[in-house]
């Protein structure tokens, strides 16, 4: 294959980590609503463009879903739930932004290291998205570590799934049913996670994970 | 011949599945014992023919049970059958007796079960011939005797003892997997054969000696690990305390000799100082522990750590010996040990019947709320005050005929090339003797205020004599007591055999000797002779009674107690309990229990009666168990927060791993 | 008989599907339930078919020594638990702990479950057990909280968020494997067929499968409850219906280990990885370990014996780490008894924390003498679970401690103290609950004892007997597993 | 014939203990009596108590047992045996081979254990102050006499008395630290044992320092009796027994001619007597001790024997 053809998934899958990192930095609830869907945007074009370059065109479905579901319809739904819940407010990180803008560029790191520890015989393309879609997927268990709002938890929880779509579409040929899987899982994902934060609506006012974890078994 | 016993221990088992089946019929205990009593005579009597019968054969067989590849092996040599003559005939004794005792039981349901299913254990451990089955039976026996131990589970400190006698029994037998577990190495052959075969070297029997220690010890009643057994063994009914610190002690003290005598391999001279130490240890702080006793029960078991001191002092010596290929001397201290171990078995069961009797007769277990009992039981004071004679090791009794031996044994010291040895055998031996003669003070004291006297209770004043069958059972084991001490030379040859498959190597045979003396050694060392010390002492003072009601007077007048002129100042003003341990107290307890005396002195003119308020401490508990304890219950404190984490903790527990790993990665090569 | 072989398969599967779909739709709890056990009934049926027969196996399922014994057990105790499940659903909706509304789905949700543990375990893609793994936990959430309390939705969402992000290490890891595997196997299904995958497995690439392995050991150990990724285990089991804590216990976390298992196996058959036991064996440790000290504090009785499932787990991971014919034979064992035991546990617990009206220890005590069946059930399952004989958890605790005590000491050393410390606590605990004067209602107990008992007596007989076709099973895998 | 003569010698031995055991107290009581300046009582007196004893009626207390009666007899006849066992004027007696030093002991110990269950029995506080007391005391002495026995039978390669005696007889005795620390020790043991100061005394009846008498308290007439005579046995058999060990000269052989005999008789007497005015000079110097500080004298004899078997090893290997 031509090179320019690679350097445009390299750049995509960079994007991605990219638009990662901007969620790490963003605290505030809806833009960081937005940024899950121009994270989600990134992945779907990175995933058509495979689509193209590996000419497999199964992979358009995924990039469709990818663009439907997560850069569409999931963040709408999110913002009204916030509006819903009437929490736009600020919502600080745990540990500082720089802080964890450190960890996140280490993470980055890390996972260059642990990946091209693997030799080129894997296709060299491959080798490069995997290690960018593992941190993605790092990155974004940084941000559900990071937050103590169950609905960013769930944008740090969705784009690690994004990370996850970018490295099984950058595996060329893998079955169908992966993808599937994902989409699948992501659905469930976030069906089930609308019936908790419903369930949690008509409990109490609040989202907060902490507010839950009032409700321990063994406190007396 | 193994077939044989294989199938009473396999009717024993059915038995106890029986009394499930049964536990609501009022037939069951009558039945379950019974039966009990029918299959322990007949195992005792297909022992007994083994010992005087195998020599140095043995008899093997194996079931396809157990770990598949290996099966369950079974061997039935003298020393095996030597344990299970001692065990059954305890066994035989404590069915009969609860024929009697038995219905005293207010729940009959959670005793009938387990108390078969206990004795076939015992015997399973003592015929076992690899390490699963060894330690399955082993582990099988502690959780009958633990549910026996919960009979009456009401109270709350029975179930106390209980945890703490299972928790300990567990301890272990992890300790003897563990040893196993190395003699038997990664391939996991743990037939005993094949790992006699191996003749592990060095550092690998010491390792074992000191796990077989733990183990076997922990069962035993070695200090320190003696801490349960004053708990668990009196809370369990009579008969299940009689079998515990009759027999159970003696599956542990088999367990020891088989492991350490047979599969550890050579054993190198210090093994037997540690073993001293421990035995001189137990057998003094174990009878100090019971002269300062109230409770009869827990007197008894206390003295047992006494007994157990005394038999593993014996097998250090043994040990020693063995070490320095000394083999007469090595199987003249075995010898010791284990006549002891027998006689041990036969009088203090006969005293956990006594006191169980005692027990049922008036309901309390305190020293302080008994007395004056040998007017109103006599035909149970009689054979009591044999066996506490017996224990005390007093001339011409079973007790004293092993404790001479092991002198003896003691005496041969000198031969000894290492010093360490040539030093600490002569001090066990003053323990040795401090404990026997404590021992004496301290039956004197049990015998003294539990029997003699005035009753010190209504409940002891109303005290009637106990049933048949308990007395059939006691005055069965206490005849023996005196035989065994009358002729020691039969015990010993007969004996013989099992000292020959532990020590390679055997007494000279005694019973050719004139007058039915024996003589250890040899005759120009020492000897000692009982029937004729027995004889003597009767015929002179029959003679000198007859002799003074024929020629003196026989005139005989009761009154009031003399009591120096004070006249009868009342009941309570006997010697009590604690008054009579006072001054050893004083002498030993101060430093070692740091015992304190409070007196509660009321000002002149008040009413109120003064008080004493006495207290002791075990210092092995103080010392070590409540700080592991403590640390287990600090450690859990410490972590139990992370129950209570918020779910971004939890989360980041598993993301740190993930980099953790990733990093272990990253650095690997 | 082998002609039936295929078709015994796929009833494993169709069976639960149609279950699920039918009981979706069908009103009405008892005829729910009936349902429930006949279908079970019918899995067990084709589980034990395959014992006699297996099928070739195909790029998508495989029937092999190593699941067949999961299958059997599998479907044997969702059988047991369906009829425990049956006797105690329905003494919650007369207590009115439970709404009809509220069980609408349960018992659909149960044979989902189900077909996605047979779905995971005669899967023969990596892909397609992923995909059962993840469907089997995703429809344990919903039971988790189905009680709607306060705790229970969090205790479900505690396991939904560590779950999902255990599927989601999964899936990069299974992906990952596949990246391993493209170059030798060539791109597409066969790359993901674990048995190719483990006869190239010297071939693939070592660099990519330690990666792999790494993600893999952390997203089925998630499910499997291995410290420190057990966060979710004991809230779900504390605050679900006790069939599903018998069911988490019982089944899950084998389902879990097995797929952990398979990889290590692909592993195991590579040169240049790094070796998968050591990290298994100190998490196992670990976990051992953590679990005997937090089993002190606890005052919940289904959360205390929650902590001892992952102390098992710990074992097991722990002698599989360790490897070697002996130790393999041991964890599988241990595996099976395991679940067996736990289960039975459960069973009583439930039965117990309905007639007591509380899961809190300090309130129920006395219990063989209130409840005689329940409570001995409870000593007797306590005491195997303690690995005490003539119980069988004995036999494989013997043979794990002693077997790792000759080449790891203080390995084995500190498992020995694991063990003792978890005892400790556990029998601390029991003391307090089968004896001494009771405490708490003392009412009659509408109870089915049939499977508790059922499954303690296979465990019993395990202790003494093992047929020898298991262990020929066993033998084999343990060898297969290095 | 050999089996008739030696059991008429044993005979004869333990007629003559039986014999010479009141004398010995007598002249003890009378040396005393002398050395403190009082004409004390006759020689002969302890025979004319047992006589007037022995014909009194018993008053026996109202709970007193069948074990309270039968003790005195008991207690008697094992304190004689054990004195049989000692060889007085003859080593190598024939009743000497059923018994060793360590029996000896336990016998004593028997003889005790009896009087103590006796002063119980009666159930009164007395009984019980003696009873206790003499089983504080035994529980140290005991053990101290067992450590002299090892010294002892280390030193001599026998614990049968006889041979002992003969051994101490031969030259290859000799002089040795330990023997004199055994002396010592067993000298101490001896005081208690037989309730004589500083442990007890033997003549007071005050309440709170009397230990023997208080156990005795309850008996009379044919009973205490026996009692005296067995305290006079024992008495008489510590003596000769550190007279047998430590002063051996003139004792006959095993198969001895009658001279042999007579000579080892006379010279028994004379041990006797030296024994007996050694024990009234020493009582007569010193004090009663208070009976808390007994353990310490007597944990002094244990250590003693402890130390002389020691120092036994280290002059062996040397």
């Amino acid at each position: 294959m031509m090179l320019p053809l690679l350097d445009t998934a390299h750049m995509l899958a960079g994007g991605l980590v990219l638009v990662s990192f901007m969620m790490l930095y963003q605290d505030r609830l809806s833009a960081l609503i937005n940024l899950l869907a121009l994270h989600a945007l990134v992945l779907s074009l990175a995933v058509a463009w495979q689509a193209w370059i590996q000419n497999a065109p199964e992979l358009i479905i995924t990039a469709a879903t990818a663009l439907g579901f997560k850069a569409i319809a999931i963040p709408v739904a999110l913002q009204r739930m916030i509006k819903r819940l009437g929490i736009h407010r600020e919502i600080e990180p745990v540990v500082g932004i720089s802080a964890t803008m450190l960890a996140g560029i280490g993470l980055v790191a890390l996972a260059l290291v642990v990946m091209l520890r693997t030799t080129a015989s894997a296709a060299p393309l491959a080798r490069e998205d995997i290690a960018l879609a593992l941190s993605v997927i790092l990155l974004g268990m940084l941000i559900m570590v990071t937050r103590r709002n169950a609905v960013s938890q769930v944008a740090g929880f969705m784009s690690l799934e994004n990370g996850l779509v970018l490295a099984a579409t950058g595996a060329q040929g893998m079955p169908l049913v992966v993808e599937i899987s994902v989409a699948f899982s992501i659905l469930i994902a976030f069906i089930v996670i609308g019936i908790f934060l419903f369930r949690i609506r008509e409990r109490f006012d609040t989202v907060e994970v902490q507010a839950l974890d009032q409700f321990r078994g063994e406190r007396r | 011949m193994i077939a044989a016993l294989l199938a009473l221990i396999g009717a024993l088992l059915v038995l106890g599945l029986a009394a499930v089946a049964m536990r609501r019929s009022p037939l069951a205990t009558k039945l379950v014992y019974g039966g009990a009593l029918v299959l322990t005579l007949a195992l005792f009597a297909l022992a007994a023919v083994a010992l005087a019968s195998l020599g140095a054969g043995a008899r093997e067989a194996a079931l396809p049970l157990g770990l598949p590849w290996l099966g369950v092996h079974f061997r039935l040599d003298a020393l095996a059958a030597f344990f299970l003559a001692v065990i059954d005939l305890a066994a035989a004794a404590a069915s009969l007796y609860a024929l009697g005792y038995g219905a005293h039981e207010p729940e009959p349901g959670r005793v009938l079960p387990f108390f078969p299913v206990f004795l076939a254990a015992m015997n399973l451990v003592v015929l076992a011939a690899d390490a699963y089955g060894f330690l399955f039976s082993w582990e099988l026996m502690s959780l009958a005797s633990w549910a026996l131990v919960l009979a009456q589970h009401r109270e709350a400190e029975n179930v106390a003892a209980g945890t703490l006698y299972l928790l300990m029994a567990s301890f272990g037998t992890l300790a003897l997997l563990l040893g196993f577990g190395f003699l038997a190495g990664p391939g996991g052959d743990y037939s005993f054969a094949a790992i006699a075969a191996r003749r592990p070297e060095g550092w690998v029997g010491a390792l074992v000696l000191a796990l077989a220690l733990l183990g076997a010890g922990s069962k035993a009643g070695l200090v320190p690990l003696h801490v349960w057994l004053p708990r668990a063994h009196p809370a369990a009914p009579s008969h299940v305390s009689a079998l515990m610190s009759g027999a159970m002690t003696k599956v542990a003290v088999y367990a020891f000799i088989r492991i350490v005598f047979q599969l550890a391999g050579p054993p190198a001279w210090w093994w037997g100082l540690v073993v001293l130490a421990l035995g001189g240890a137990s057998t003094v702080l174990g009878v100090l522990h019971a002269l300062m006793e109230t409770d009869i029960k827990r007197l008894l078991a206390y003295s047992t750590i006494e007994n157990i001191g005394l038999i593993f002092a014996s097998l250090g010596l043994a040990l020693a010996f063995r070490a320095d290929a000394m083999g007469a001397a090595a199987a003249l201290a075995m010898t010791a040990a284990l006549f002891h171990a027998f006689n041990h078995m036969l009088f203090k069961s006969t005293l956990f019947f006594g006191a169980g009797a005692v027990l049922t007769a008036t309901g309390t277990r305190a020293l302080d709320r008994l007395g004056g009992l040998i007017h109103r039981m006599p035909s149970l004071a009689v054979p009591v005050l044999g066996a506490c004679l017996a224990i005390a090791a007093l001339p011409p009794f079973n007790g004293f005929a092993s404790e001479w031996l092991t002198f003896q044994a003691i005496l041969l010291s000198p031969d000894l090339p290492q010093w360490g040895l040539k030093l600490a055998v002569p001090a066990t031996g003053t323990l040795l003797a401090l404990g026997a003669a404590l021992a004496a003070a301290c039956f004197v004291r049990f015998y003294g205020l539990a029997f003699l006297g005035r009753p010190r209770s209504p409940e002891a004043a109303a005290a009637v004599e106990t049933d048949r069958a308990s007395l059939a059972a006691i005055w069965g084991l206490a005849v023996p007591c005196v035989l065994a001490g009358l002729f020691p030379g039969a015990v010993i040859d007969a004996i013989a055999p099992a000292v020959q498959a532990s020590v390679d190597a055997r007494m000279p045979v005694q019973t050719g000797l004139p007058w039915l003396t024996i003589i250890p050694v040899a005759a120009s060392r020492s000897s000692y002779n009982g029937i004729l010390i027995f004889l003597f002492i009767t015929a002179s003072a029959l003679t000198v009674a007859a002799a003074v009601h024929r020629f003196a007077s026989r005139a005989a007048r009761r009154y009031r107690a003399w009591d120096c002129g004070f006249g009868d100042v009342g009941i309570a003003a006997q010697y009590s309990a604690a008054s009579f341990a006072q001054p050893i107290r004083r002498a030993f307890g101060s430093t070692i229990f740091r015992a304190t005396d409070v007196v509660e002195m009321p000002p002149p003119g008040a009413t109120a009666p003064a008080r004493i308020r006495q207290s002791r401490i075990d210092p092995v508990w103080d010392g070590l168990y409540a700080p592991l304890v403590g640390f287990v219950w600090l450690l859990a404190d410490r972590l139990n927060f992370l129950q209570f984490l918020s779910i971004r903790r939890f989360m980041s527990f598993v993301f740190l791993a993930l980099v953790f790993l990733l990093l272990v990665l990253a650095v690997w090569h | 008989m082998t002609a039936l072989a295929p078709i015994a398969m796929q009833s494993l599967l169709a069976t639960p599907a149609l279950a699920a779909a039918l009981l979706a739709v069908l009103p009405g709890y008892r005829a729910a339930a009936r349902l429930n056990i006949a279908a079970s009934l019918l899995s067990l049926l084709a589980a034990l078919l395959l014992l006699g027969a297996r099928p070739a196996p195909s790029p998508l399922f495989l029937v092999d020594d190593l699941n067949i014994v999961f299958l059997v057990l599998n479907s044997f105790v969702g059988l047991t638990t369906s009829v425990f499940s049956a006797s105690y659903i329905g003494h919650e909706l007369e207590t009115g702990h439970l709404t009809r509304t509220h069980l609408r789905f349960y018992h659909a949700i149960y044979q989902v479950m189900m077909f996605g543990m047979n779905l995971a375990l005669i899967a023969n893609s990596i892909g397609l057990m992923w995909v059962g793994v993840e469907l089997a936990t995703l429809s344990t959430v919903v039971m988790v909280g189905i009680y709607r309390t306060h705790a229970a939705i969090e205790a479900a969402w505690k396991y939904f968020i560590l779950g999902s992000v255990g599927i989601a290490l999964a899936l990069f890891g299974t992906i990952l494997v596949y990246l391993a595997a493209r170059p030798v196997l060539g791109t597409g299904v066969p790359a993901m067929e674990w048995t190719l995958l483990v006869r190239k497995s010297g071939a693939l690439e070592p660099a990519l499968l330690n990666v792999a392995f790494v993600f893999l050991l952390l997203g089925y150990g998630t499910k499997v409850g291995l410290v420190p990724l057990h966060a979710w285990l004991p809230d779900a089991h504390a605050e679900g219906p006790t069939p599903i804590s018998a069911v988490l216990s019982g089944l899950l976390l084998n389902v879990a280990l097995y797929a952990l298992l398979r990889f290590k196996i692909l592993l195991a058959g590579n040169r240049g990885t790094v070796d998968p036991g050591v990290l298994m064996a100190a998490l196992g440790l670990l976990s051992v370990l953590f679990a005997a000290l937090m089993l002190y504090r606890r005052r919940d009785i289904k959360r205390l014996f929650a902590y001892s499932s992952i102390e098992h787990m710990g074992i097991i991971v722990f002698a599989f780490g360790m490897g070697g014919p002996l130790a393999n034979f041991a964890g599988l064992l241990q595996m099976t008894l395991h679940s067996l035991t736990k289960s039975a546990i459960f069973f009583s617990v439930g039965h117990t924390a309905q007639v007591k009206g509380t899961q809190r220890i300090s309130e129920i005590g006395g219990l063989t003498a209130s409840h005689p069946l329940l409570g001995w059930s409870l000593v007797a399952g306590v005491a195997a679970i303690a690995g005490l004989p003539p119980f069988g958890i004995f036999m494989s605790e013997f043979l794990i401690v002693s077997t790792t005590f000759a080449r790891g000491p203080f390995l084995a050393a500190a498992l020995a103290l694991g063990l003792l410390v978890a005892f400790g606590a556990l029998l601390t605990r029991l003391a307090s609950v089968a004896f001494g004067a009771p405490r708490g209602p003392v009412g009659p107990v509408k109870a089915s004892y049939v499977p508790s008992f059922a499954h303690l007596g296979l465990v019993l007989g395990a202790g003494i007997y093992l047929p020898p076709p298991l262990v020929a099973w066993f033998q084999h895998v343990a060898v297969l597993l290095g | 014939m050999a089996l008739i003569r030696a059991i008429a010698i044993q005979g004869l031995e333990m007629a003559l203990v039986l014999a010479l055991a009141p004398l010995l107290t007598g002249f003890v009581r009378k040396l005393k009596a002398r050395l403190q300046r009082r004409a004390g009582p006759p020689l002969l007196q302890p025979y004319r108590d047992l006589r007037r004893l022995l014909g009194k009626e018993v008053v026996l207390a109202d709970n007193a047992s069948w074990l309270f009666r039968s003790a005195p007899y008991l207690i008697f006849a094992t304190t004689w045996v054990a004195a049989a066992l000692v060889p007085t004027f003859g080593a190598g007696l024939m009743f000497s081979w059923s018994g060793d030093l360590i029996v000896i002991t336990a016998l004593l110990g028997s003889a005790r254990f009896f009087l103590a269950l006796a002063g119980l029995d009666a159930g009164t506080s007395f009984g019980g102050i003696g009873a206790s007391r003499e089983v504080m005391i035994a529980s140290l002495g005991e053990p101290a006499l067992i450590m002299i026995v090892f010294t002892l039978a280390l030193v001599a390669g026998s614990s049968q008395l006889s041979n002992v005696a003969l051994f101490m007889l031969s030259a290859s005795a000799g002089l040795r630290v330990s023997l004199a620390l055994a002396l010592f020790g067993l000298v101490i043991v001896a005081l208690a044992e037989n309730a004589r100061i500083p442990v007890d005394n033997p003549a007071t009846h005050l309440e709170l320092t009397m230990v023997h008498e208080a156990m005795v308290l309850e008996y009379s007439g044919r009973h205490l009796a026996m009692i005296e005579l067995a305290a006079f046995v024992q008495l008489l058999l510590y003596v000769s027994l550190i007279a047998c060990v430590f002063a051996p000269f003139l004792l006959a052989p095993v198969h001895a001619s009658a001279a042999d005999y007579a000579l080892g008789i006379a010279a028994y007497v004379g041990k006797l007597a030296a024994g007996g005015a050694l024990l009234a000079g020493f009582e007569t110097a010193t004090a009663k001790m208070r009976v808390f500080r007994l353990p310490n004298l007597l944990g002094a004899a244990l250590m003693l024997g402890l130390l002389a078997t020691l120092l036994l090893f280290v002059s062996r290997t040397l």
